[in-house]
């Protein structure tokens, strides 16, 4: 399942939700994401996603289905907030479930990295000093990279 | 009437987040449309960076691409979420 | 944190008190391994969990400082029962927060491959035809060696 | 006395989990302490395998590693938890 909204979202809740669901599952890997307090130089007051609908949307449905292609996965779960966030709130969740852990680990990896670097949002972080829109680094590039099959 | 969509910090650069605009007959494809809009606007190249895709009707598109009248144009710098 | 204990524990929520507590991180990973209910010919009934306490411990609290040395953790927390479970079950769980995602997903793979394959924990499989006890696969050993520096 | 575990499969093989024992004069190494429990259990080589590790008093040994009565002499088949 995957749900972009602009309501704010439990991450325990979402992974209590989903291991109920995977039934048969042995392994199953949650990443969330949160709005850290800390900006390279001041102290964030608050981040702004934007999303493209239902650009967004479609984009993380084929990245959800290439990593289902790719790996065993018994079901995954992708949640993304948009609109304005203050520090210490979820912004994504990504959950698999799989028999083995490696496919679980693997997989949450991977959509980690589409979410990143691929999935249509820009992000706005408001300091003290002003607001910035924020691109990815270029770790998130090279940790993308990882993925491509030659 | 086409609709231009400005996303992330273009929004900034633009002063809009989207504008409808009539296409001039000489502006038949992205390309086109970048250095339209660029000029129009004094953005001073904001639009024509490489790191800037365009999408028409929400697909990602390589330039040159085709459009018209009644198209949807999005410019999409770089994206990333979580 | 480390809970090795015979009481049954509920994943998200230990997820929940340790996003709570994980102040500044921007990146959460969780591992939860759970009873699965097909072993290789039928079906699980019971898995039982041996330790041998205080090694047990001892050992976990060496890997868990291990993964502090090797990656920028905030904090990681690990739980894992022994005793009598059923299909179903959290028998591990491990949670990991950094500021970024790469160092709490390698943490918390680094700190499985290790619960997996060193930990002082012997397995008892009941089904219908019998019990056997389960060592861990050669992908489990392969998995673990990945981590060795040369 | 010395007390012996006998850790997963093991505790099913010699049918108990712990005994307490009088190491015999003879015996005062792990290596000696295998020979002898096997063959004092009629075990067949059980107690002898590679993949066997033995703890003295806690920590993981190298055989051979010296044993005295009073120690805590555990048979550690392959572990693995999760």
């Amino acid at each position: 399942m995957i749900r972009i909204s602009d309501q704010p979202f439990d991450a325990a809740e979402a992974l209590s939700e989903f291991t109920a669901r995977a039934t048969g599952a042995g392994a199953v890997v949650s990443f969330t994401g949160l709005v850290r307090d800390q900006a390279s130089s001041s102290k964030v007051e608050t981040l702004h996603l934007q999303a493209y609908s239902p650009m967004t949307e479609t984009g993380i449905a084929e990245a959800r289905k290439a990593a289902h292609e790719r790996w065993p996965l018994i079901d995954s779960h992708i949640i993304h907030r948009t609109g304005d966030m203050s520090p210490g709130d979820a912004i994504v969740f990504v959950a698999t479930a799989s028999a083995h852990r490696r496919a679980a680990f693997e997989a949450a990896d991977f959509l980690m990295d589409y979410l990143k670097t691929e999935a249509i949002f820009w992000k706005k972080e408001t300091t003290a000093s002003g607001t910035q829109w924020i691109e990815p680094r270029a770790e998130d590039y090279k940790d993308r990279a990882r993925w491509t099959r030659s | 009437m086409a609709e231009i969509l400005y996303f992330g910090r273009l929004s900034d650069v633009t002063g809009t987040f989207c504008e409808q605009v009539s296409l001039p007959a000489s502006v038949s494809d992205t390309s086109a449309v970048r250095s339209w809009l660029d000029q129009e606007n004094a953005l001073d190249g904001a639009l024509l960076e490489a790191s800037v895709r365009l999408a028409v009707n929400g697909e990602i598109v390589t330039d040159p691409y085709p459009v018209t009248d009644g198209d949807e144009i999005a410019f999409l710098p770089p994206v990333g979420g979580g």
